[in-house]
């Protein structure tokens, strides 16, 4: 009983709703004619196609710069480097690669920026991510329009110019990386072993960063500034490379999207795109200022789950399609649940 | 302290009257003004060749319906004041007015049936399905999260 | 503590940081949207009678510190709520709208004193919260509305419900109470409407904000904004307080939002209430106000500003670049950019006050 | 009415968590009279003021022992609220003023008068109008009676520090009911024209039946306004003088003059150690420390001696550790091993072997939730890129486990740390074992100099003779010079080799430990003649 006890009070009530809810959707799955194999093979490659764009807030949260409601920006630099490509004509894991080549130093650069206007606003950076987010997604919208691209698969038709709200990848580098030792079970089972070895990678090195000296001494701003500083750290510094490294893994988390998904979204494509990973993050048991990589998967694989499994499943119970509400709910309950829970164990 | 919660609860006894009244006098009929023969019980009503109807109070043009004809109109409130008046064939000289005070029954009658007002029959008005058509389809709102669509 | 006239100047400037750039901002565009004055004076009256109620709103938490009430679409999901009711009883007029404000009194009242005790768990987070909290409620909104109308709660005009036969379509049409209030006594001055019933409204509104702040209530809320500590030494109930100012906004949020539907007379029954939220933040700060600070000239200045740069800037952005599309997504950016920009310069203010406060402790050196 | 009683306090006393604090205190307060208190840091004086005032820390940690009586009836409060009801007023030392807020209605808070309006039938008194006129009024009276220069609507946050002071007092005097005022060290952060104009009001409101309780450790200013003047030392009252028959030194001396107990001794070896070279030169060093700001320092420490620095609260001693490793902005020149040692830059005096134990444990001492080892060897790792690994043929370094576990293991056992593992996080132990860990922090460096700020603050006795002991230990076996600094003039006394005074941010004297602590004692009080410098805002 007391381990029980101990247990939920450590995973917090609202995840083990979620999980429990999950396991449940799975268990009726097969009873109202859901196919267990499309559900999961589904549930995987949301897996992976988001798991770099959750993996992105790891950074930000081990540094004390809270959720990055700012990865927008960071998605931008991507989506620059996914047209460019595309404009190049450049196909298959070359493209892929080549937009990552573009996307990275551009995400470096607002990173860069974006972690000095951090640095000015401690304590408010939530907020006020957010809001860099959004007005850059609005500020970009111009952009798109404006930019002097000019593959016929990218701007409108009968203008010649802008860009259209939604670029198909098919024909340059669609599952460019899934693909990589991908395998079909049966009809309804696909496995993107590429993307997977790809997240996994990216999880090695995060891994691998969060212990060099570098990486050390971010999780301690996180967890107390004025003892880092007493320690030689160079605190705005740390918090800088944060948010760099950040924006720079949700540029390469958004090609990765998209080389699965198979198109580009365009103008207010990126606009809510953070709350999906903050909320993931959150649900795999992370906090405000403590984040894993296990959190990163586990809550990953919780909340994109949910997201696979409630349209098929509830729509086939209540022959209604409840699925955007759920997530609606599930994310941001999630999201405000942690809001309010934060401990601060810092005595002043 | 009691005296702060009698009050309160005084207040919100006369609001609730006052949601009452609101009700009453500020829900929308929509009534059919009929002006065709009509038969009720062993009586028939012959309609009247043209006459116009103003409901009085309401602001809002007044109803000029042919013979044979029906119209409708939106009134607020269930107490009305009817006034018809029979209008010469030329359309420009009354030849008589009437008015008639009426409170539209709980369930709502609305065919008014003029040529039996007239003629003094109480089973003027009477309840008929309106056909209103539905406004054309549109759907609950489209995900807007890109982050979450299908996959393919 | 005097000021040399080059301080004033620049303190006057940094203040009014986001105002002056809006006024520039109308200066160079009204000229090239081409729009008549006549029509633009029409559009920002009609636009201060619709949009002022919910703007002031907003004030109450600001005194009590606690931000920007990004909670306010709370409010708004409430007077919506009311508002669909009335619609199905199809009670009209100014009778229509009152009792849609009656109805949804008690939901907002709820939803506010729900706000207020979250933020009360999430202090010094409250506007991130708050919003976020927007986004929930707006999902159990969604629950409420499109699930619950028509199946658990009765529905009988077929007009509201969607074919399945519950949910409530996206658009509900509110033309029985359009203009109820607007047009309730208005007249003309040179060929412009002005809609005199729902400015006496805004302006016993305003009154009754003026009043509120020489209120014993009022006072705490100030106290508790500028130092909840030594507020609650004092024996002020701080987190009462704090709950207090967030359902007052709420509940004015609700009447703000139904006195702007029936001027517009269409509802968007799934995110009239986002929109309200963040055009009411942005105006406020447009008009010069800031996180911690706004006044009543604030509203009205900032619902000016921000509106003519939202009427001007489409046709600005065509007759300038070709492109209407181009001043829409303008527009967008600037609402955005605005919130963002007041954000910045509030935190870094309080960064650097901070920063005073502490070099103040230390004595001559 | 002189000399009816209006407090007696009989065998009060209190300890945290079997801490002992304050035992067995016996006063008697008089209608109309000025108590003056006075004590070291630490000697008891706001536990017990804590107690009258029925703060709720004394409640949480199990009550007080003894008795207090107001007008002969025994009282005991629960809260502050009461004690207020009962006529207790208190100034603390923090201000708890409204910032944007006038002078009156500051004096008002929470108790406005106001007036009828309708609305309150139905929402309560809370909708009551502001009676500004009223306000303004009582607050001109408070103001009167305290016959200072005081302008109602002046706003707080535009006010020099001494109006805010009599502002918090106004609100006392306010408060009709208000028969016993405490007040905290109210003279301290004024100039002393403003501090002569207290203590004036302090008589006049006296005069008008109000009895005192004062606080200050500037002795001159309670000789010269109080009746009764009470002496604090460990816990208890050591003596009851009374201002006519005594003299600044007599308190001085009962103030300081303490008998050790349960702390490391000094023997016959340490006094006659002889000290090497100099090893830290400091000159005209300022630091702007918030309320330990230092002015104007200048220091010499011999190569390995243990070199203590004292002085009450507030003066400056904790600002010169900070400020020398750079955590706060400084000036002026530090020399350590004949090489300068740059200022402003955390990094630099550690890469050059100086090591600091932070004062503030929980706040920049610990990560607390984080586990021991990576407390232990974080500074190491940061500043001498030990405890890394290379991997991946030498292409990047990281965290090697092993010799962390195996460093961490070290520590733990040569300081006797009790815990589960190395692994434990830092906020489940003890506060002793803490302050291990901040000193095997310290010792990880390896350093040839060791600040050490307040290292037995808020741990038990036991705990306290472990840490000095471990401390003169380690410098005994390998000569690192340690300078400590400590507000227990007694501790710095058992195993110091020579003692600085810090008195309003400039060294008031250096003498060698073995001197009788009342020469130290008067060095603390700012005794040794000298202008008192003004402090304006």
């Amino acid at each position: 009983m007391e381990r029980i006890r101990s247990f939920i009070d450590a995973a917090g009530w609202p995840r083990i709703i979620i999980a429990l809810f999950l396991l449940g959707l799975f268990v009726v799955a097969p009873f109202v004619q859901v196919r267990l194999d499309a559900s999961i093979s589904d549930t995987l490659v949301r897996f992976g196609m988001n798991g770099v764009m959750v993996l992105a807030m790891v950074p930000m949260v081990q540094a004390g710069c809270g959720l990055n409601f700012g990865l927008p920006l960071g998605i931008i630099a991507g989506l620059l480097g996914a047209i460019t490509s595309i404009e190049l004509e450049l196909t298959g894991i070359l493209g892929v690669l080549v937009a990552m080549c573009i996307a990275i130093p551009i995400a470096a650069v607002f990173g860069w920026a974006y972690g000095l206007l951090l640095n000015r606003v401690k304590g408010g950076e939530m907020m006020i991510a957010t809001y860099v987010g959004f007005s850059s997604v609005a500020f970009m919208c111009i952009m798109w329009l404006l930019l002097p691209y000019k593959s016929p698969n990218m701007v409108w038709g009968y203008a010649g110019t802008g860009l259209r709200t939604t670029i198909s990848v098919d024909g340059y580098w669609i599952r460019a990386i899934s693909d990589f030792l991908s395998f079909q079970q049966g009809k309804y089972f696909y496995f993107p072993t590429g993307m997977f070895l790809f997240l996994a990678l990216l999880c090695v090195l995060m891994w691998l960063f969060m212990r060099t000296k570098t990486g050390t001494a971010m999780t301690t701003v996180g967890s107390n500034p004025d003892y880092a500083r007493a320690s030689g750290v160079d605190v705005d510094r740390m918090r800088t490379i944060s948010v760099i490294l950040s924006t720079v893994l949700g540029a390469i988390g958004i090609i990765v999207y998209q080389q699965s998904f198979g198109f580009i979204q365009l103008y207010m494509g990126p606009f809510y795109m953070a709350f999906p990973a903050v909320a993931s993050i959150l649900i795999g048991g992370a906090s405000v200022n403590k984040a894993t990589i296990l959190n990163v998967i586990i809550g990953t694989i919780l909340f994109q789950g949910i997201l696979t499994m409630t349209p098929s499943v509830i729509n086939s119970i209540v022959q209604t399609d409840m699925s955007e509400v759920v997530r609606i709910v599930v994310s941001n309950g999630m999201i405000l649940y942690a809001l309010t829970r934060v401990v601060k164990v810092k005595s002043r | 302290m009691k005296r702060q919660y009698v009050i309160d609860a005084l207040i919100v006894l006369a609001l609730v009257a006052f949601s009452v009244f609101l009700y009453q006098s500020g829900k929308g009929y929509t009534l059919i003004f009929d002006n065709r023969d009509i038969t009720i019980g062993d009586t028939s009503y012959p309609a009247l060749p043209y006459i116009r109807v103003s409901l009085g109070g309401v602001s809002g043009r007044p109803l000029e319906i042919m013979g044979g004809d029906r119209d409708m109109m939106t009134v607020m409130g269930r107490k009305h004041v009817l006034k018809v008046e029979i209008l010469s064939d030329d359309e420009e000289t009354v030849t008589a007015t009437s008015e008639h005070r009426f409170v539209i029954r709980y369930d709502g009658g609305n065919l008014l049936s003029i040529p039996a007002l007239l003629s003094g029959d109480a089973e003027w008005n009477r309840r008929i399905e309106l056909n209103v058509a539905p406004p054309k389809e549109d759907e609950a709102p489209k995900e807007e999260m890109p982050g979450t669509g299908n996959p393919k | 503590m005097k000021y040399t006239l080059r301080e004033q100047i620049s303190h006057f400037l940094v203040q009014y940081a986001v105002p002056i750039i809006f006024v520039l901002l109308s200066v160079f565009a009204i000229p090239l949207s081409r729009f008549s004055t006549q029509y633009l004076v029409q559009e920002m009256v009609a636009r201060l009678a619709r949009d002022s109620f919910l703007v002031l709103s907003l004030l109450i938490p600001i005194m009590a510190g606690m931000g920007l009430n990004f909670g306010m679409v709370l409010g708004a999901m409430a007077g919506e709520i009311g508002l669909i009711f009335i619609t199905d009883w199809n009670v009209m007029g100014i009778q229509g709208m009152l009792l849609a404000m009656i109805i949804s009194t008690p939901l907002a009242i709820f939803l506010g004193w729900m706000c207020g005790v979250i933020l009360n768990k999430a202090k010094g987070r409250e506007m991130v919260t708050s919003f976020i909290l927007g986004f929930f409620m707006n999902g159990v909104y969604q629950l409420v509305v499109l699930y619950g109308f028509g199946n658990i709660i009765p529905i009988k005009n077929p007009a509201l419900v969607l074919s399945r036969g519950f949910g409530i379509r996206n658009v509900t049409n509110l033309a029985g109470i359009r203009h109820c209030l607007d047009d309730l006594f208005s007249f003309n001055v040179m060929g412009i409407t002005i809609p005199a019933a729902t400015f006496l409204v805004i302006g016993a509104f305003c009154l009754f904000i003026t009043w509120f702040s020489r209120t014993k209530l009022g006072q705490d809320m100030r106290a508790v904004g500028q130092d909840q500590e030594v507020s609650d030494s004092t024996g002020i109930p701080v987190e009462r307080t704090r709950i207090i100012s967030i359902v007052i906004s709420t509940v004015l949020a609700c009447y703000g939002q139904i006195i702007f539907l029936q001027n517009i007379g269409t509802m968007n029954t799934y995110n009239s209430h986002e929109q309200a939220g963040m055009f009411a933040i942005a105006s406020l700060l447009v008009g010069g106000a800031s996180v911690s600070r706004a006044t009543i000239p604030n509203v009205f200045l900032g619902v000016i500003l921000f509106h003519l740069m939202f009427v001007v800037s489409p046709m600005a952005g065509k007759y300038l670049i070709g492109e209407a599309q181009l001043g829409e997504f303008f527009r967008v950016f600037v609402s955005y950019g605005v919130i963002a920009i007041a954000l910045v310069l509030y935190s870094w203010r309080r960064h650097k006050e901070r920063e005073r406060a502490r070099r103040s402790l230390r004595g001559a050196a | 009415m002189e000399g009816h009683e209006l407090l007696r306090m009989e065998g009060v006393g209190k300890s945290y968590f079997g801490n002992r604090v304050l035992s067995n205190v016996n006063f008697t307060l008089k209608k109309g009279q000025i108590l003056g208190l006075v004590g070291e840091n630490g000697a008891g004086k706001s536990t017990l003021m804590n107690i009258l005032f029925g703060m709720p820390v004394i409640q949480e940690t199990g009550g007080y022992e003894g008795k207090i009586f107001i007008d002969g009836n025994e009282v005991s409060f629960a809260s502050p609220f009461e004690a207020l009801e009962a006529g207790v007023g208190m100034v603390h030392q923090e201000f708890s003023l409204i910032p944007g807020f006038t002078a009156a209605e500051n004096i008002v808070l929470n108790r406005e008068s106001t007036k009828y309006n309708i609305l309150v039938e139905a929402f309560g008194d809370r909708l009551k109008t502001l009676d500004r006129r009223k306000i303004r009024q009582r607050a001109e009276k408070a103001i009167e009676t305290l016959n200072v220069d005081l302008h109602p609507d002046m706003s707080v946050s535009e006010m020099p520090v001494g109006h805010k002071q009599f502002t918090e007092i106004a609100r006392e005097i306010d408060k009709e009911r208000t028969r016993l005022l405490v007040l905290d060290e109210p003279t301290a952060v004024l100039t002393e024209t403003e501090a002569a104009i207290l203590l004036k009001s302090m008589k006049k409101l006296a005069g008008l039946g109000i009895s005192i309780i004062f606080i200050s450790h500037r002795l001159q200013e309670i000789l010269d306004v109080c009746d009764t003047i009470i002496v604090l030392r460990d816990g208890e009252v050591v003596r009851e003088f009374e201002p006519e028959k005594t003299d600044l030194m007599s308190i001085a001396s009962a103030m300081v003059g303490r008998s050790i107990q349960g702390q490391s001794r000094r023997t016959q070896e340490d006094a006659d150690r002889t000290s090497g070279d100099v090893v830290l030169t400091v000159e005209h060093l300022w630091v702007d420390m918030p309320g330990e700001t230092v002015r104007d320092v200048n220091l010499e420490i011999h190569r390995g001696e243990i070199f203590g620095i004292g002085g009450l609260a507030g003066q400056g001693k904790l600002g010169i550790g900070n400020g020398i490793m750079g955590l706060y902005a400084s000036g002026g020149t530090v020399t350590f091993d004949g090489r300068n040692v740059p200022l402003n830059d955390p990094m630099a005096p550690m890469s050059m072997g100086i090591a600091a134990v932070s004062e503030d444990r929980r706040g920049v001492g610990l990560l607390l939730e984080e586990p021991i080892s990576w407390n232990i060897i974080f500074t190491t790792l940061q500043v001498q890129n030990r405890y890394l690994r290379p991997i991946l043929g030498g292409l990047v370094r990281i965290r090697d486990a092993a010799a962390i576990r195996e460093c961490a293991k070290h520590y733990i056992q040569a300081l006797e740390i009790k815990c589960v593992s190395e692994r434990q996080r830092v906020v489940e132990l003890s506060g002793g074992n803490q302050q291990k860990i901040c000193l095997a922090k310290a010792f990880a460096l390896e350093p040839k100099l060791l600040f050490v700020a307040e290292p037995t603050r808020g741990i038990d006795v036991g705990a306290k003779k472990v840490v000095l002991d471990t401390l003169r230990e380690y410098n005994r076996k390998n000569g690192t010079t340690i300078v400590m600094i400590s507000s227990e003039l007694e501790e710095l006394r058992s195993i110091c080799d020579r003692i600085a005074i810090v008195d309003e941010g400039r060294v008031a004297g250096i003498l060698p430990a073995t001197e009788p602590s009342t020469e130290f004692g008067l060095l603390m009080l700012g005794k040794v003649e000298k202008t008192r410098e003004r402090v304006t805002a």
